[in-house]
Protein backbone atom coordinates (compact mmCIF):
# COMPACT_ATOMS: atom_id res chain seq x y z
CA UNK A 1 0.00 0.00 0.00
CA UNK A 2 1.25 3.11 -1.07
CA UNK A 3 1.03 6.40 1.51
CA UNK A 4 -1.30 8.22 -0.53
CA UNK A 5 -3.69 4.84 -0.34
CA UNK A 6 -2.80 4.56 2.98
CA UNK A 7 -3.60 7.89 3.62
CA UNK A 8 -7.33 7.95 2.02
CA UNK A 9 -7.97 4.55 4.22
CA UNK A 10 -6.92 6.43 7.58
CA UNK A 11 -9.54 9.21 6.44
CA UNK A 12 -12.21 6.67 5.38
CA UNK A 13 -11.73 4.80 8.53
CA UNK A 14 -11.90 7.78 11.01
CA UNK A 15 -15.16 8.99 8.89
CA UNK A 16 -16.78 5.93 10.12
CA UNK A 17 -15.82 5.88 13.58
CA UNK A 18 -18.06 6.81 16.67
CA UNK A 19 -15.32 7.75 19.00
CA UNK A 20 -11.65 8.43 19.32
CA UNK A 21 -9.36 5.65 17.30
CA UNK A 22 -5.98 4.36 18.66
CA UNK A 23 -2.89 4.85 16.36
CA UNK A 24 -1.77 0.89 17.25
CA UNK A 25 -5.38 -0.53 16.41
CA UNK A 26 -5.25 1.45 12.94
CA UNK A 27 -1.75 0.25 12.75
CA UNK A 28 -2.58 -3.14 12.97
CA UNK A 29 -5.01 -3.23 10.68
CA UNK A 30 -3.32 -1.35 7.40
CA UNK A 31 0.27 -3.17 8.74
CA UNK A 32 1.43 -0.51 8.78
CA UNK A 33 4.38 0.66 11.16
CA UNK A 34 2.08 3.06 14.26
CA UNK A 35 4.63 6.31 13.83
CA UNK A 36 4.12 6.80 10.12
CA UNK A 37 0.26 5.99 10.92
CA UNK A 38 1.22 9.07 13.33
CA UNK A 39 2.59 10.69 11.04
CA UNK A 40 -0.03 10.50 8.26
CA UNK A 41 -2.72 12.12 10.72
CA UNK A 42 -1.28 14.31 11.64
CA UNK A 43 -0.99 15.71 7.63
CA UNK A 44 -4.30 15.12 7.71
CA UNK A 45 -5.61 16.99 10.47
CA UNK A 46 -3.19 19.81 9.18
CA UNK A 47 -4.89 20.02 6.24
CA UNK A 48 -8.32 20.15 8.08
CA UNK A 49 -7.52 22.78 9.71
CA UNK A 50 -5.95 24.89 6.72
CA UNK A 51 -9.25 24.06 5.06
CA UNK A 52 -10.96 25.79 7.56
CA UNK A 53 -14.00 23.89 6.82
CA UNK A 54 -16.44 22.44 9.01
CA UNK A 55 -14.95 19.29 9.91
CA UNK A 56 -11.51 18.78 12.10
CA UNK A 57 -9.48 15.75 13.13
CA UNK A 58 -8.17 16.10 17.18
CA UNK A 59 -6.80 14.13 19.28
CA UNK A 60 -8.74 13.13 21.98
CA UNK A 61 -8.73 10.72 25.41
CA UNK A 62 -5.78 8.76 23.45
CA UNK A 63 -6.84 8.52 20.13
CA UNK A 64 -7.62 10.22 16.80
CA UNK A 65 -11.49 11.43 15.86
CA UNK A 66 -13.17 13.02 12.97
CA UNK A 67 -15.49 15.33 14.10
CA UNK A 68 -18.03 18.28 13.39
CA UNK A 69 -16.50 21.71 14.76
CA UNK A 70 -17.63 23.48 17.47
CA UNK A 71 -18.88 26.23 16.13
CA UNK A 72 -21.34 24.60 13.57
CA UNK A 73 -22.78 22.42 16.33
CA UNK A 74 -26.03 24.91 17.09
CA UNK A 75 -26.75 24.03 13.29
CA UNK A 76 -26.59 20.15 13.56
CA UNK A 77 -28.50 20.63 16.67
CA UNK A 78 -31.06 22.60 14.85
CA UNK A 79 -30.95 20.05 11.80
CA UNK A 80 -31.31 16.73 13.45
CA UNK A 81 -34.11 17.88 15.93
CA UNK A 82 -36.13 18.89 12.80
CA UNK A 83 -35.87 16.04 11.21
CA UNK A 84 -36.07 13.79 14.35
CA UNK A 85 -39.33 15.65 14.82
CA UNK A 86 -40.42 14.64 11.52
CA UNK A 87 -40.58 10.78 12.41
CA UNK A 88 -42.55 8.51 14.69
CA UNK A 89 -41.19 6.21 17.48
CA UNK A 90 -42.03 2.89 17.23
CA UNK A 91 -44.75 3.09 19.99
CA UNK A 92 -46.14 5.94 18.65
CA UNK A 93 -46.54 4.30 15.15
CA UNK A 94 -48.11 1.11 17.27
CA UNK A 95 -50.83 3.66 18.99
CA UNK A 96 -50.96 5.36 15.85
CA UNK A 97 -52.08 1.64 14.13
CA UNK A 98 -54.19 0.83 16.41
CA UNK A 99 -56.51 4.08 16.34
CA UNK A 100 -56.26 3.98 12.39
CA UNK A 101 -58.10 0.56 12.37
CA UNK A 102 -60.38 0.81 15.32
CA UNK A 103 -61.16 4.58 15.28
CA UNK A 104 -62.83 6.12 16.99
CA UNK A 105 -61.43 4.93 19.92
CA UNK A 106 -60.54 5.23 23.47
CA UNK A 107 -57.62 5.81 25.83
CA UNK A 108 -58.55 2.81 27.48
CA UNK A 109 -59.40 0.57 24.69
CA UNK A 110 -56.11 1.43 23.00
CA UNK A 111 -54.07 0.97 26.39
CA UNK A 112 -55.95 -3.07 26.42
CA UNK A 113 -54.78 -3.59 22.95
CA UNK A 114 -51.02 -2.18 23.18
CA UNK A 115 -50.98 -3.41 26.83
CA UNK A 116 -49.02 -0.35 28.18
CA UNK A 117 -49.73 3.36 28.86
CA UNK A 118 -50.32 5.53 25.77
CA UNK A 119 -50.49 9.10 27.24
CA UNK A 120 -47.13 9.85 25.88
CA UNK A 121 -47.78 8.74 22.14
CA UNK A 122 -51.20 10.55 22.06
CA UNK A 123 -49.70 13.90 23.02
CA UNK A 124 -47.33 13.21 20.00
CA UNK A 125 -49.61 12.00 17.87
CA UNK A 126 -52.06 15.29 18.61
CA UNK A 127 -49.20 17.75 18.29
CA UNK A 128 -48.24 16.40 14.96
CA UNK A 129 -51.98 16.52 14.41
CA UNK A 130 -52.54 13.04 13.18
CA UNK A 131 -55.16 12.30 14.88
CA UNK A 132 -57.83 14.37 16.85
CA UNK A 133 -60.59 14.17 19.74
CA UNK A 134 -63.63 12.81 18.52
CA UNK A 135 -66.08 13.40 20.97
CA UNK A 136 -66.87 11.61 24.18
CA UNK A 137 -67.83 7.96 24.34
CA UNK A 138 -71.41 7.06 26.19
CA UNK A 139 -70.03 5.09 29.03
CA UNK A 140 -68.86 5.45 32.72
CA UNK A 141 -66.22 8.14 32.75
CA UNK A 142 -67.02 9.70 29.32
CA UNK A 143 -63.74 8.98 27.91
CA UNK A 144 -62.73 10.83 25.04
CA UNK A 145 -62.62 9.17 21.48
CA UNK A 146 -59.75 9.38 19.00
CA UNK A 147 -59.83 9.64 15.36
CA UNK A 148 -57.36 10.21 12.83
CA UNK A 149 -57.20 13.46 10.83
CA UNK A 150 -57.11 14.79 7.38
CA UNK A 151 -53.24 15.36 7.99
CA UNK A 152 -52.68 11.32 8.69
CA UNK A 153 -54.10 10.57 5.13
CA UNK A 154 -51.60 12.71 3.61
CA UNK A 155 -48.94 11.45 5.69
CA UNK A 156 -49.37 8.48 4.59
CA UNK A 157 -50.21 8.83 0.94
CA UNK A 158 -53.97 7.37 1.08
CA UNK A 159 -57.15 8.92 -0.78
CA UNK A 160 -58.90 7.81 2.09
CA UNK A 161 -59.36 5.55 4.81
CA UNK A 162 -61.04 2.88 2.49
CA UNK A 163 -57.09 2.64 0.74
CA UNK A 164 -55.97 1.66 4.16
CA UNK A 165 -54.44 -2.04 3.71
CA UNK A 166 -56.49 -4.54 5.14
CA UNK A 167 -55.04 -6.68 8.02
CA UNK A 168 -55.47 -10.15 5.64
CA UNK A 169 -53.94 -7.95 2.77
CA UNK A 170 -50.65 -8.13 4.96
CA UNK A 171 -51.38 -11.75 5.86
CA UNK A 172 -50.81 -12.73 2.13
CA UNK A 173 -48.04 -11.27 1.50
CA UNK A 174 -46.56 -12.66 4.64
CA UNK A 175 -47.90 -15.95 3.30
CA UNK B 1 -25.97 -42.98 -16.40
CA UNK B 2 -24.63 -39.49 -17.43
CA UNK B 3 -24.01 -36.84 -15.40
CA UNK B 4 -26.98 -34.28 -15.63
CA UNK B 5 -25.90 -30.57 -14.54
CA UNK B 6 -29.49 -29.49 -13.11
CA UNK B 7 -29.93 -25.86 -13.00
CA UNK B 8 -32.56 -24.32 -11.05
CA UNK B 9 -34.98 -21.99 -12.90
CA UNK B 10 -37.46 -19.14 -11.55
CA UNK B 11 -40.34 -20.16 -13.34
CA UNK B 12 -41.57 -21.52 -16.34
CA UNK B 13 -40.65 -18.56 -18.25
CA UNK B 14 -37.05 -18.75 -16.99
CA UNK B 15 -36.65 -22.22 -17.94
CA UNK B 16 -38.16 -21.60 -21.79
CA UNK B 17 -35.77 -18.95 -21.96
CA UNK B 18 -32.88 -21.07 -20.94
CA UNK B 19 -34.16 -23.74 -23.58
CA UNK B 20 -34.40 -21.21 -26.23
CA UNK B 21 -30.80 -19.87 -25.66
CA UNK B 22 -29.19 -23.37 -25.01
CA UNK B 23 -30.54 -24.67 -28.78
CA UNK B 24 -30.08 -21.07 -30.48
CA UNK B 25 -33.03 -20.94 -32.05
CA UNK B 26 -35.00 -17.61 -33.10
CA UNK B 27 -37.38 -16.09 -30.13
CA UNK B 28 -39.79 -15.22 -32.99
CA UNK B 29 -39.61 -18.62 -34.79
CA UNK B 30 -39.65 -21.10 -31.96
CA UNK B 31 -39.33 -24.84 -33.21
CA UNK B 32 -42.32 -26.12 -30.58
CA UNK B 33 -41.77 -29.42 -31.18
CA UNK B 34 -38.30 -29.53 -29.63
CA UNK B 35 -38.50 -26.60 -26.98
CA UNK B 36 -41.61 -28.75 -25.59
CA UNK B 37 -39.99 -32.25 -25.41
CA UNK B 38 -37.11 -30.73 -24.16
CA UNK B 39 -39.33 -28.46 -21.60
CA UNK B 40 -41.14 -32.19 -20.37
CA UNK B 41 -38.02 -33.64 -19.94
CA UNK B 42 -36.53 -30.93 -17.39
CA UNK B 43 -40.11 -30.77 -15.79
CA UNK B 44 -39.47 -34.90 -15.24
CA UNK B 45 -36.11 -34.17 -14.24
CA UNK B 46 -37.16 -32.33 -11.79
CA UNK B 47 -39.58 -34.45 -10.15
CA UNK B 48 -36.59 -37.15 -10.35
CA UNK B 49 -34.46 -34.55 -7.96
CA UNK B 50 -37.55 -33.87 -5.81
CA UNK B 51 -37.53 -30.72 -6.79
CA UNK B 52 -40.75 -28.16 -5.98
CA UNK B 53 -42.55 -28.13 -9.53
CA UNK B 54 -44.86 -25.33 -8.98
CA UNK B 55 -48.41 -25.38 -10.44
CA UNK B 56 -47.04 -22.52 -12.97
CA UNK B 57 -44.67 -25.04 -14.71
CA UNK B 58 -47.58 -27.50 -15.26
CA UNK B 59 -49.75 -24.81 -16.64
CA UNK B 60 -46.41 -23.93 -19.22
CA UNK B 61 -46.86 -27.53 -20.21
CA UNK B 62 -49.99 -27.75 -21.21
CA UNK B 63 -49.78 -24.14 -23.24
CA UNK B 64 -47.09 -25.50 -24.61
CA UNK B 65 -48.63 -29.04 -25.73
CA UNK B 66 -51.48 -26.61 -27.10
CA UNK B 67 -49.68 -24.77 -29.28
CA UNK B 68 -47.57 -27.35 -30.44
CA UNK B 69 -51.28 -29.29 -31.59
CA UNK B 70 -52.30 -26.18 -32.89
CA UNK B 71 -49.26 -26.31 -35.19
CA UNK B 72 -50.21 -29.46 -36.35
CA UNK B 73 -53.41 -28.34 -37.87
CA UNK B 74 -53.78 -27.80 -41.39
CA UNK B 75 -53.57 -24.42 -42.35
CA UNK B 76 -55.51 -22.87 -44.42
CA UNK B 77 -54.81 -20.42 -46.83
CA UNK B 78 -55.68 -16.99 -45.17
CA UNK B 79 -57.21 -14.25 -46.97
CA UNK B 80 -55.90 -10.66 -46.54
CA UNK B 81 -59.07 -9.74 -44.22
CA UNK B 82 -57.96 -12.77 -41.88
CA UNK B 83 -54.59 -13.50 -41.64
CA UNK B 84 -54.08 -16.44 -38.86
CA UNK B 85 -52.25 -15.45 -36.08
CA UNK B 86 -49.38 -17.68 -35.71
CA UNK B 87 -50.08 -19.78 -31.87
CA UNK B 88 -46.43 -18.82 -31.11
CA UNK B 89 -46.66 -15.77 -30.82
CA UNK B 90 -48.44 -14.57 -27.43
CA UNK B 91 -45.77 -16.97 -26.13
CA UNK B 92 -42.81 -14.74 -27.99
CA UNK B 93 -44.56 -11.70 -26.55
CA UNK B 94 -44.35 -13.09 -22.82
CA UNK B 95 -40.91 -14.15 -23.31
CA UNK B 96 -39.63 -10.94 -24.56
CA UNK B 97 -41.27 -8.81 -22.15
CA UNK B 98 -39.96 -11.13 -19.36
CA UNK B 99 -36.35 -11.49 -20.96
CA UNK B 100 -36.44 -7.83 -20.81
CA UNK B 101 -36.50 -7.93 -17.10
CA UNK B 102 -34.41 -10.34 -16.44
CA UNK B 103 -31.85 -7.97 -17.90
CA UNK B 104 -33.42 -5.13 -16.21
CA UNK B 105 -32.89 -7.26 -12.84
CA UNK B 106 -29.26 -7.91 -13.74
CA UNK B 107 -28.48 -4.07 -14.08
CA UNK B 108 -29.71 -3.96 -10.69
CA UNK B 109 -27.41 -6.49 -9.57
CA UNK B 110 -24.38 -4.58 -11.29
CA UNK B 111 -25.80 -1.36 -9.27
CA UNK B 112 -25.74 -3.03 -6.07
CA UNK B 113 -22.67 -4.65 -6.16
CA UNK B 114 -20.96 -1.04 -6.23
CA UNK B 115 -23.00 0.38 -3.95
CA UNK B 116 -22.33 -2.23 -1.45
CA UNK B 117 -18.44 -1.22 -1.19
CA UNK B 118 -19.50 2.68 -0.31
CA UNK B 119 -20.48 3.48 3.38
CA UNK B 120 -22.12 6.28 5.39
CA UNK B 121 -21.98 6.76 8.83
CA UNK B 122 -24.01 4.84 10.93
CA UNK B 123 -27.46 6.61 12.55
CA UNK B 124 -26.80 8.92 14.99
CA UNK B 125 -28.33 8.35 18.81
CA UNK B 126 -30.81 11.28 18.22
CA UNK B 127 -32.41 8.96 15.45
CA UNK B 128 -32.27 5.80 15.93
CA UNK B 129 -35.28 3.92 16.50
CA UNK B 130 -36.94 6.60 14.85
CA UNK B 131 -39.01 6.03 11.48
CA UNK B 132 -40.60 7.60 8.48
CA UNK B 133 -43.75 5.88 9.01
CA UNK B 134 -45.56 4.12 5.52
CA UNK B 135 -48.49 2.40 5.21
CA UNK B 136 -46.39 -1.21 5.49
CA UNK B 137 -45.01 -0.12 8.87
CA UNK B 138 -48.51 0.71 10.15
CA UNK B 139 -49.98 -1.99 8.74
CA UNK B 140 -47.02 -4.16 10.45
CA UNK B 141 -47.35 -2.98 13.79
CA UNK B 142 -50.46 -3.35 13.81
CA UNK B 143 -50.84 -6.80 12.70
CA UNK B 144 -47.39 -8.03 15.44
CA UNK B 145 -50.22 -6.54 17.74
CA UNK B 146 -53.14 -8.47 16.81
CA UNK B 147 -50.54 -11.42 16.90
CA UNK B 148 -49.10 -10.85 20.20
CA UNK B 149 -52.62 -10.16 21.85
CA UNK B 150 -53.56 -13.67 20.21
CA UNK B 151 -50.79 -15.41 22.43
CA UNK B 152 -51.85 -13.60 25.37
CA UNK B 153 -55.47 -15.22 25.42
CA UNK B 154 -56.41 -18.44 27.09
CA UNK B 155 -53.70 -17.93 29.96
CA UNK B 156 -55.59 -16.26 32.13
CA UNK B 157 -57.61 -17.90 34.67
CA UNK B 158 -61.32 -18.25 33.85
CA UNK B 159 -63.99 -16.31 36.01
CA UNK B 160 -67.91 -17.30 35.88
CA UNK B 161 -69.28 -15.56 33.15
CA UNK B 162 -72.93 -14.75 32.80
CA UNK B 163 -74.15 -14.86 29.40
CA UNK B 164 -77.05 -12.15 29.91
CA UNK B 165 -75.06 -9.51 32.02
CA UNK B 166 -72.47 -10.20 28.93
CA UNK B 167 -75.76 -9.24 26.36
CA UNK B 168 -76.39 -6.16 28.35
CA UNK B 169 -72.66 -5.06 28.47
CA UNK B 170 -72.64 -5.73 24.59
CA UNK B 171 -75.10 -3.43 23.90
CA UNK B 172 -73.81 -0.38 26.08
CA UNK B 173 -71.10 -0.32 23.72
CA UNK B 174 -73.45 0.81 20.62
CA UNK B 175 -75.28 3.48 22.70
CA UNK B 176 -73.19 5.46 20.72
CA UNK B 177 -71.82 4.34 17.81
CA UNK B 178 -73.80 2.47 15.27
CA UNK B 179 -70.85 0.06 14.58
CA UNK B 180 -67.83 -1.43 15.87
CA UNK B 181 -65.48 -4.15 15.03
CA UNK B 182 -65.74 -7.75 15.99
CA UNK B 183 -61.94 -7.64 16.62
CA UNK B 184 -61.89 -4.40 18.51
CA UNK B 185 -65.23 -5.83 20.74
CA UNK B 186 -63.17 -9.21 21.31
CA UNK B 187 -59.97 -7.18 21.87
CA UNK B 188 -61.44 -6.65 26.00
CA UNK B 189 -61.94 -10.51 27.00
CA UNK B 190 -58.83 -12.20 27.80
CA UNK B 191 -59.69 -16.00 27.98
CA UNK B 192 -61.09 -18.60 26.04
CA UNK B 193 -64.15 -18.93 28.47
CA UNK B 194 -64.45 -14.90 28.68
CA UNK B 195 -64.79 -14.73 24.43
CA UNK B 196 -67.08 -17.58 24.26
CA UNK B 197 -69.40 -15.85 26.74
CA UNK B 198 -69.43 -13.08 24.12
CA UNK B 199 -70.00 -14.94 21.29
CA UNK B 200 -72.97 -16.33 22.73
CA UNK B 201 -74.39 -13.19 24.09
CA UNK B 202 -73.26 -12.27 20.46
CA UNK B 203 -75.80 -14.49 18.56
CA UNK B 204 -78.48 -14.24 21.18
CA UNK B 205 -78.27 -10.73 20.62
CA UNK B 206 -78.27 -11.53 16.69
CA UNK B 207 -81.48 -13.79 17.30
CA UNK B 208 -82.96 -11.22 19.24
CA UNK B 209 -82.66 -8.75 15.70
CA UNK B 210 -80.71 -6.55 18.30
CA UNK B 211 -77.30 -6.37 16.71
CA UNK B 212 -76.30 -7.49 12.98
CA UNK B 213 -73.25 -8.96 12.09
CA UNK B 214 -71.91 -7.92 8.30
CA UNK B 215 -69.04 -8.25 6.44
CA UNK B 216 -67.96 -6.60 2.98
CA UNK B 217 -66.09 -9.34 1.81
CA UNK B 218 -64.57 -12.97 2.98
CA UNK B 219 -61.92 -12.14 5.75
CA UNK B 220 -62.01 -8.62 5.66
CA UNK B 221 -62.96 -6.92 9.11
CA UNK B 222 -66.29 -8.43 10.47
CA UNK B 223 -68.80 -5.05 11.53
CA UNK B 224 -71.27 -5.08 14.70
CA UNK B 225 -73.70 -2.88 13.92
CA UNK B 226 -76.90 -1.76 15.62
CA UNK B 227 -80.12 -3.42 14.15
CA UNK B 228 -82.07 -0.25 13.34
CA UNK B 229 -85.32 -2.04 13.46
CA UNK C 1 -24.08 33.75 7.92
CA UNK C 2 -21.45 34.41 5.16
CA UNK C 3 -20.71 31.87 2.63
CA UNK C 4 -17.89 30.34 4.19
CA UNK C 5 -19.69 29.54 7.17
CA UNK C 6 -22.36 28.28 5.30
CA UNK C 7 -20.00 25.86 3.70
CA UNK C 8 -18.77 24.52 6.65
CA UNK C 9 -22.13 24.44 8.19
CA UNK C 10 -23.33 22.23 5.12
CA UNK C 11 -20.48 19.91 5.43
CA UNK C 12 -21.05 19.61 9.04
CA UNK C 13 -24.15 18.19 8.21
CA UNK C 14 -23.14 15.83 5.53
CA UNK C 15 -20.88 14.92 7.62
CA UNK C 16 -23.15 13.70 10.35
CA UNK C 17 -25.71 12.76 7.99
CA UNK C 18 -26.60 8.47 7.60
CA UNK C 19 -28.18 9.00 4.60
CA UNK C 20 -28.66 11.25 1.16
CA UNK C 21 -30.00 14.54 2.59
CA UNK C 22 -32.67 16.84 0.95
CA UNK C 23 -30.87 20.67 -0.75
CA UNK C 24 -34.44 22.25 0.74
CA UNK C 25 -34.29 20.35 3.93
CA UNK C 26 -30.57 21.86 4.37
CA UNK C 27 -31.92 25.72 2.57
CA UNK C 28 -35.03 25.29 5.37
CA UNK C 29 -32.64 24.90 8.26
CA UNK C 30 -29.81 27.65 7.35
CA UNK C 31 -32.63 29.96 5.72
CA UNK C 32 -30.60 30.11 2.57
CA UNK C 33 -32.04 29.82 -1.32
CA UNK C 34 -31.47 26.73 -2.22
CA UNK C 35 -29.60 27.06 -5.15
CA UNK C 36 -27.19 28.77 -3.34
CA UNK C 37 -27.19 25.88 -0.91
CA UNK C 38 -27.10 23.41 -4.24
CA UNK C 39 -23.80 25.63 -5.59
CA UNK C 40 -22.33 25.52 -2.46
CA UNK C 41 -22.53 21.63 -2.48
CA UNK C 42 -21.48 21.12 -5.58
CA UNK C 43 -18.21 22.99 -4.74
CA UNK C 44 -17.51 20.96 -1.77
CA UNK C 45 -18.16 17.74 -3.58
CA UNK C 46 -15.44 19.00 -6.25
CA UNK C 47 -12.94 19.88 -3.71
CA UNK C 48 -13.47 16.21 -2.44
CA UNK C 49 -12.75 15.12 -5.37
CA UNK C 50 -9.69 17.00 -6.55
CA UNK C 51 -8.61 16.02 -2.84
CA UNK C 52 -8.57 12.55 -4.22
CA UNK C 53 -8.95 11.52 -0.14
CA UNK C 54 -10.67 8.79 1.40
CA UNK C 55 -14.46 10.52 1.05
CA UNK C 56 -16.70 11.37 -1.34
CA UNK C 57 -19.87 13.72 -1.85
CA UNK C 58 -22.38 12.42 -4.40
CA UNK C 59 -25.85 12.88 -5.67
CA UNK C 60 -27.85 10.44 -4.92
CA UNK C 61 -31.66 9.73 -4.35
CA UNK C 62 -33.04 13.05 -4.95
CA UNK C 63 -30.05 14.64 -2.24
CA UNK C 64 -26.62 14.15 -1.47
CA UNK C 65 -24.69 12.45 0.57
CA UNK C 66 -21.05 11.66 2.41
CA UNK C 67 -19.23 8.56 1.87
CA UNK C 68 -16.41 6.74 1.75
CA UNK C 69 -14.58 5.57 -1.62
CA UNK C 70 -15.54 2.51 -3.28
CA UNK C 71 -11.52 1.66 -2.83
CA UNK C 72 -11.20 1.37 0.52
CA UNK C 73 -14.13 -0.76 0.90
CA UNK C 74 -12.14 -3.51 2.21
CA UNK C 75 -10.01 -1.70 4.15
CA UNK C 76 -13.19 -0.25 6.41
CA UNK C 77 -14.58 -3.97 6.05
CA UNK C 78 -11.61 -4.92 7.88
CA UNK C 79 -11.28 -2.30 10.12
CA UNK C 80 -14.63 -2.34 11.41
CA UNK C 81 -15.44 -6.36 10.72
CA UNK C 82 -17.95 -5.49 8.84
CA UNK C 83 -19.88 -7.74 6.19
CA UNK C 84 -21.34 -6.91 3.29
CA UNK C 85 -24.98 -7.20 2.89
CA UNK C 86 -26.93 -10.70 1.68
CA UNK C 87 -27.63 -9.77 -2.02
CA UNK C 88 -31.43 -10.23 -3.20
CA UNK C 89 -32.30 -13.32 -4.92
CA UNK C 90 -32.61 -13.82 -8.41
CA UNK C 91 -36.57 -13.58 -7.98
CA UNK C 92 -36.53 -10.62 -5.69
CA UNK C 93 -34.90 -8.80 -7.65
CA UNK C 94 -36.56 -10.07 -10.98
CA UNK C 95 -40.19 -8.61 -9.44
CA UNK C 96 -38.03 -5.15 -8.03
CA UNK C 97 -36.78 -4.37 -11.77
CA UNK C 98 -40.44 -4.87 -12.97
CA UNK C 99 -41.57 -2.81 -10.36
CA UNK C 100 -39.23 -0.11 -11.11
CA UNK C 101 -39.86 0.23 -14.63
CA UNK C 102 -43.70 -0.55 -14.31
CA UNK C 103 -44.85 1.74 -11.44
CA UNK C 104 -47.13 1.86 -10.39
CA UNK C 105 -48.02 -1.73 -10.53
CA UNK C 106 -50.35 -4.50 -9.00
CA UNK C 107 -49.35 -7.93 -7.35
CA UNK C 108 -51.70 -9.58 -10.25
CA UNK C 109 -49.76 -8.13 -13.05
CA UNK C 110 -46.02 -8.98 -11.88
CA UNK C 111 -47.37 -12.27 -11.67
CA UNK C 112 -48.42 -12.24 -15.70
CA UNK C 113 -44.72 -10.90 -16.53
CA UNK C 114 -42.89 -12.91 -14.09
CA UNK C 115 -45.19 -16.28 -14.65
CA UNK C 116 -44.65 -17.06 -11.01
CA UNK C 117 -46.49 -16.19 -7.34
CA UNK C 118 -44.11 -12.91 -6.48
CA UNK C 119 -45.83 -13.12 -2.60
CA UNK C 120 -42.33 -13.91 -0.79
CA UNK C 121 -40.28 -11.21 -2.91
CA UNK C 122 -43.22 -8.65 -2.32
CA UNK C 123 -43.25 -9.04 1.37
CA UNK C 124 -39.37 -9.15 1.39
CA UNK C 125 -38.79 -5.89 -0.91
CA UNK C 126 -41.86 -3.90 1.68
CA UNK C 127 -39.84 -5.44 4.41
CA UNK C 128 -36.50 -3.91 3.06
CA UNK C 129 -38.11 -0.84 2.52
CA UNK C 130 -37.07 -0.88 -1.29
CA UNK C 131 -41.06 -0.78 -2.58
CA UNK C 132 -44.04 0.96 -0.83
CA UNK C 133 -47.85 0.73 -1.39
CA UNK C 134 -49.25 3.31 -3.93
CA UNK C 135 -52.86 3.36 -3.05
CA UNK C 136 -55.33 0.87 -4.87
CA UNK C 137 -55.95 0.27 -8.40
CA UNK C 138 -59.62 1.38 -9.52
CA UNK C 139 -60.36 -1.89 -10.83
CA UNK C 140 -62.64 -4.97 -9.52
CA UNK C 141 -60.91 -6.29 -6.11
CA UNK C 142 -59.06 -2.47 -6.17
CA UNK C 143 -56.13 -4.50 -5.45
CA UNK C 144 -52.95 -2.64 -4.08
CA UNK C 145 -50.46 -0.84 -6.14
CA UNK C 146 -47.22 -0.91 -5.50
CA UNK C 147 -44.02 1.52 -5.85
CA UNK C 148 -40.19 1.82 -5.61
CA UNK C 149 -39.20 4.19 -3.12
CA UNK C 150 -36.18 6.41 -1.92
CA UNK C 151 -34.85 3.81 -0.40
CA UNK C 152 -34.55 2.00 -3.83
CA UNK C 153 -33.09 4.91 -5.17
CA UNK C 154 -30.51 5.07 -2.26
CA UNK C 155 -29.40 1.47 -2.11
CA UNK C 156 -28.73 1.29 -6.28
CA UNK C 157 -27.16 4.50 -5.73
CA UNK C 158 -29.23 6.60 -8.77
CA UNK C 159 -29.77 10.00 -8.51
CA UNK C 160 -33.82 9.50 -9.36
CA UNK C 161 -35.38 7.10 -11.17
CA UNK C 162 -34.60 8.79 -14.41
CA UNK C 163 -31.18 7.52 -13.71
CA UNK C 164 -32.73 4.25 -14.61
CA UNK C 165 -31.50 2.48 -18.33
CA UNK C 166 -34.14 2.70 -20.81
CA UNK C 167 -34.93 -1.31 -21.62
CA UNK C 168 -33.99 -0.94 -24.82
CA UNK C 169 -30.36 0.22 -23.88
CA UNK C 170 -30.61 -2.70 -21.69
CA UNK C 171 -30.57 -5.13 -24.38
CA UNK C 172 -27.17 -3.66 -25.64
CA UNK C 173 -25.56 -4.16 -22.46
CA UNK C 174 -26.24 -7.53 -22.03
CA UNK C 175 -25.71 -8.44 -26.03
Amino acid sequence: MDLKEAKGAIEAILFMASGPLEIREIARILEIEPPIIRRIIDQLANEYEHRGGGLEIVEIAGGYQMRTRVEYASWIERFYGLQREAKLSRPTLETLAIIAYHQPITKAEIETIRGVDVQASLKRLLEKNLIKIAGRKKVIGRPLLYKTTKEFLRYFGLASLDDLPKLEELKELSG
Amino acid sequence: MHQVKLEVFEGPLDLLLHLVRKNEVDIFDIPIHQITSQYLDYLALMRDYDLNTTSEFLVMAAILIQIKSKMLLPRIEPTVEEIEEDPRSELTRMLLEYKEYKEAAHFLNERRESQDKVYSRTPNKDTEGFVEANLFELLDAFAKLIQKREERVGEIIADEINIAQRMEELMSFFERTERKSFSLLLSKYRTKRELIATLLALLELVRLRKLRVLQSEPFSEIWIYRDAA
